[in-house]
């Protein structure tokens, strides 16, 4: 199978849409003359011209508007943003319009509309540059979150989100572009919603998505020499979230371990945690514990960031708590 | 007028007047190209509006149903010339005082009451109520609540417009409160820049809220055009006539270049901001001013001066309507609240239920 | 003592505290010459005069950011959102300015300014305007987080934000403006952080806060009839959480019922539940269960509105499930 | 020149000529007020500027600090002009492009230079990084990373003074690209209407990361102040004593009359938006034109011209701020980064830690 990176995924995902459906188009800061700040759109403006490939202005809530006007009015826009930081000044178009408006009207109104770009932290980028923002998306009812931390992920489940016909948060991280992976050349979609087990174990059950899976793959890794095997599962996508998936795996494991690149308070961590202590008490050999940024903003520092990011280290501390091998 | 303390910050104080009205036109309906019956539909049309707030505010007092109620009563002649105007396919959208876009653009009285009584019947089936009335299937696009935030969205009904090369424009009204939001420049720099084929519509009726408009503004409102080179006009909005002409001459020349176009329309509210509000912070005698020229009235002596209708042929029309809004009070009545599973239907498109389990 | 409404209390707090400071200033839709949309600050341009009571446009962006400029450069500014599902336009002058200058300076900068207005559902007024935000500003660093539910508390809590020196989400609500409380006549500061038992009970822990307080207190005595006694915890400060009073009392009760008016992804429950689990996992008798809103926007008719706001029978069947007694 | 596909949105295609500079002042420096050590000064600041940024880049392409870096090279006259004629108090807020505006406002060459390389001598403790120089001490407010959002915050810094009656004005500057954002309107609305001494400058540069003027931003935008009768300007920003020229009679207009203004300062980065940044949109024939009038070479030219100093004279400054910024980078190396708990402090103030457990 074709290895393409995490980015090319992304572009296909969006060259094959555009290609069937005249009515998707992308805007963006820098999409089209630049190629993309990070080049993932490159060669599109070339292919499908000024009207689908739209510069726009540092206009984060005029665009993310117009793109929910021309969603309602027979368009598929993606709209992306150069980060989902930056989404935050034109955020009320997306929790109060995109999201609401087709419940308003009784369901006249459709909403087919992708806000897509990097999410959570890249880097010594600093304090408004780096927050991760699927569980403030996913609190408000609306909304379908995909957070996709491989590219066959990420193209299957892009192409699902332009097909979907509602409004979608697609998250990447500029960080992942580069990363390489299996992307056959014939044509699939992911369904919206299903988690995938991405190494099977018996011992303890690690729940990561995005940048985090690959961080878990580490510690299982680190673990597996202890004799300890972690079942990691990727949910793929936040919400809606396979829930199901994840106490299947609990059944079996009686042990479990969230990580999460969010801020702790009401992170995915939190609402999974607490699904899981709901649902699969009775399983539970010990608590379920969480690695998360700390609740602090980014530090610029180096060593203060990478003291501030999640890493391997601590996903092993915290399986150690759980199966008690501390 | 107002006293200026100059240590302080928003002027404060009284203001006696809100707002001036440019000179009404000077042609008849007959140079605007309006037939006799296109007059007397108009008529019927404007105080359709007006009956159906009027008991609509009635019905609320009476505890009928709940939340807000925002009445366009003194704004009619705005939606109804619009609507004239307009393509059935042109694109509308509006703030929260959007009832009388929504009757204007096929929304029946029954379906109008309906919601906002909150019933199956309603036109956004109960779920939306006063704010949020939608006629998708007439290119109605509602009844926002959020102020400003639509203007953006209006502009991106016509970025789908002009991407699909379908001929139509849209049309945005919102408040002079509005103005002052953000993304009022952002959807006018982007249409300008754009060409989008849009006309953005301040009714600017004096007051956002309690807040006389030269406290909420600075200079006057049509300027802001100025900043993106964008053209404009002021219009006469008491005026159904000055209304027809301007946007005429305003749709076609949008339609025809693909350009944005902004219109500052001065205009007047009769009634408080919503039914809670008192509306102390106006003179009776503005009130008056602008109840003397009220656009229903005029429209009335206009037919009977030209003998487009007899007084007892208005009178019947008047009472026609009256019935008609009646009779819709009955049908909201006796209409069924949603059923129980609508609270889960319309978040998203198909059949699967997307909601994250909440025990 | 004398009895006051929870409008009044919050009044009383913002002159006593703008007569003691000259640098505390008001500012909002409609709070001057209007004497609030909900006329909370009745009488206070009068006292106060023009230059402290300022009304100002539907710029929520621009005079948010106004604040955040005024409270680094000298003054206190308290800004009041009609109701903070009006902040949306604005959030990100509270999210990436207010919440990180100080931090991105070094702790340079100074930013003592409150955010208030009502907050969450206030009856039918339709999806865009009912949303509960409290778990939203939780989540990013550098904002404290306060939802009081009674006057007394109101009055104490919103004197201390004035002085805290910090930015401070200050939450109220307007269908609890009317509540009457008893509130003494000195001057008394109520601690930032702190939660109160206002019901004390062996059988099972209640964690409610704002409007949720008042309908825990229902359900509570429903469930006295049954011969349930609940101990009712109000956080009073969502953030910080004051997790160790909740800790306390499970370890007496052994079970627990969130009750929270936020949407259930990531919302206040999600957070408390997952730290309960974590930090009591040993006490619990039963898994911990959440009331709250349903994961759909506020719908308009009274009937579905009614069948979406939580209300006591839920918090009672939650009781009934925690207890075993259904 | 751009061309125009009519069914497209953003016109796209080749922009020659981003910004078109006006004339330059006539006057020489004893005209406006200055000394010849004045001059001086202003050349060694405006170098020590140069200089810095040159050899952070080269710092940064060693890999010795991460993160963002913008250059502002080619802009300097305006930070120099602005600290110039301001008072020490007055209040200076600007976006990310900021080592200029901190240099000379009191942060030395070695807590920039620490601040770059993320070192607890940093002048933002390490914590800010190239985005988030400040220096509140000395009316220094930053270094602001989310593009616009400073504005009204530049409004607020102006407000207290007003509140405060204490005689001072602020200064806030933003790029081209930030004239799109909401947060603009807002504050120009604002403070027109609140008499805010605020002064507003757009450094238009021509580009917005790769995106020229013209393409982003309808109108020109000096035209955005006709929105609020607000005053306004165009200044050389290639140009020293242009720009001290427009200042001092702006900032006096300010500080008397307590009002806003918007200058829109005509200026060129000759670097990339940022280091990863190749500058591909422009067209070396642009990018030299503004070379041949860079403001350092001109000043340089006029003082050798009117003997303020000799070439010789000139070299040793030129060579002592060559050391000044070769030791701020010995300083940052031996600097030590900061200390683990230094994670947690300065979040909020007090002594309290008020962080949630994130176990
Ligand atoms: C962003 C936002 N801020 C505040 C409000 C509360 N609010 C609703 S209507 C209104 C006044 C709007 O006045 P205007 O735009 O002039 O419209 P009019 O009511 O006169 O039609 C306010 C402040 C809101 N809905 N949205
Ligand atoms: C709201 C927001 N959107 C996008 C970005 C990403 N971004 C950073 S700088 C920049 C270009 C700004 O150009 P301009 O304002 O002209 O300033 P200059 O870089 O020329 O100094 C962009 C798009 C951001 N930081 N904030
Ligand atoms: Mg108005
Ligand atoms: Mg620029």
């Amino acid at each position: 199978m074709p290895q393409l990176q995490f980015g090319e995924a992304i572009r296909e995902a969006m060259q094959e849409e555009m290609r069937r459906d005249e009515r998707v188009f992308l805007m963006g800061e820098e999409v089209a003359e630049y190629d993309g700040a990070y080049k993932v759109s490159q060669g599109m403006l070339e292919e499908f011209g000024p009207r689908r490939i739209i510069d726009t202005p540092i206009s984060e809530l005029g665009f993310s508007g117009i793109g929910v006007g021309a969603a309602m009015n027979g368009l598929v826009p993606i709209v992306e943003f150069m980060t989902f930081n930056f989404s935050l000044v034109g955020v009320d178009q997306i929790l109060n319009n995109a999201a609401k408006i087709r419940y308003m009207s009784g369901g006249q109104v459709n909403m087919p509309i992708i806000f897509r770009g990097p999410n959570a932290a890249a880097g010594q980028l600093g304090a408004t540059h780096s927050v991760a923002f699927e569980s403030f998306f996913s609190y408000f009812p609306g909304l379908k979150v995909i957070y996709a931390s491989e590219p066959f992920d990420a193209k299957g489940l892009l192409k699902s989100a332009i097909r979907d016909g509602n409004p979608i948060i697609f998250m990447e991280s500029e960080q992942m572009y580069g990363l390489k992976g299996e992307v056959p050349e014939e044509e699939y979609l992911i369904p919206i919603g299903k988690g995938k087990i991405k190494r099977e174990g018996d011992d303890v059950t690690l729940v990561a998505h995005g940048k985090m899976l690959h961080v878990a793959k580490q510690a299982a890794e680190q673990l597996a020499k202890d004799g300890i095997e972690c079942e990691i599962i990727d949910p793929r996508t936040i919400k809606p979230f396979d829930i199901e998936l994840v106490i299947e795996s609990i059944k079996k494991t009686n042990r479990c371990v969230l990580v999460d690149e969010s801020h702790p308070f009401g992170g995915v961590a939190s609402e999974v945690g607490f699904l899981i202590q709901r649902d699969a008490f009775d399983y539970l050999d010990a608590p379920v514990q969480r690695v998360t940024l700390p609740d602090v903003p980014a530090p610029f520092a180096r060593n203060l960031y990478d003291l501030w990011f999640p890493d391997a280290k601590q996903i092993v501390e915290a399986v150690k708590t759980v199966t008690y091998t501390n | 007028m107002t006293k200026k303390a100059e240590k302080s910050f928003t002027p404060t104080g009284f203001v006696y007047k809100s707002t001036t009205l440019p000179e009404a036109t000077k042609k008849d309906h007959k140079k605007l190209g309006l037939t006799n019956d296109d007059v007397i539909a108009l008529f019927r049309e404007m105080f359709l509006q007006r009956r159906f707030e009027e008991r609509a505010a009635q019905m609320y007092q009476k505890g009928k149903f709940g939340g807000f109620l925002h009445l366009y009563i003194g704004q009619e002649a705005i939606s109804s010339a619009t609507n004239f105007v307009l393509q059935d396919d042109d694109d509308i959208i509006t703030a929260y005082r959007d009832h009388g876009f929504g009757l204007v653009r096929g929304i029946s009285a029954k379906a109008g009451m309906a919601e906002l009584f909150g019933k199956a019947t309603g036109c956004s089936n109960g779920k939306g109520g006063s704010m949020h009335f939608f006629n998708a299937d007439r290119h109605f696009w509602g009844g926002h609540g959020i102020v400003g935030a639509h203007i953006p969205v209006g502009a991106g009904l016509a970025f789908a417009n002009k991407y699909l090369d379908n001929g139509r424009i849209s049309i945005s009204f919102f408040g002079d409160g509005a103005v002052d939001q953000g993304a009022l420049h952002e959807a006018f720099n982007l249409a300008q820049l754009w060409k989008l084929p849009a006309i953005f519509v301040v009714e600017n009726n004096g007051y956002s809220m309690g807040t006389a408009v030269e406290r909420h503004t600075a200079a006057e409102i049509y300027k802001r055009a100025l900043a993106y080179d964008m053209k404009y006009e002021i219009v006469n909005g008491m005026d159904l006539f000055s209304m027809i002409e301007k946007l005429q001459e305003v749709a076609k020349d949008v339609r025809d270049n693909s350009i944005p176009y902004f219109l500052e329309i001065r205009t007047y509210r009769y009634k408080g901001h919503s039914m809670s509000d008192p509306g102390n912070y106006r003179t009776k005698e503005e009130l008056d001013e602008f109840k003397a020229i009220d656009p229903i009235e005029r429209l009335k002596t206009y037919m009977l001066d030209k003998k487009v209708l007899k007084q007892d042929e208005i009178d019947s029309i008047m009472d026609e309507v009256n019935k008609e809004v009646l009779d819709a009070i009955d049908f909201a009545e006796e209409s069924d609240f949603p059923a129980e599973e609508e609270l889960y239907k319309h978040i998203f498109s198909g059949d699967e239920l997307v909601i994250h389990d909440h025990k």
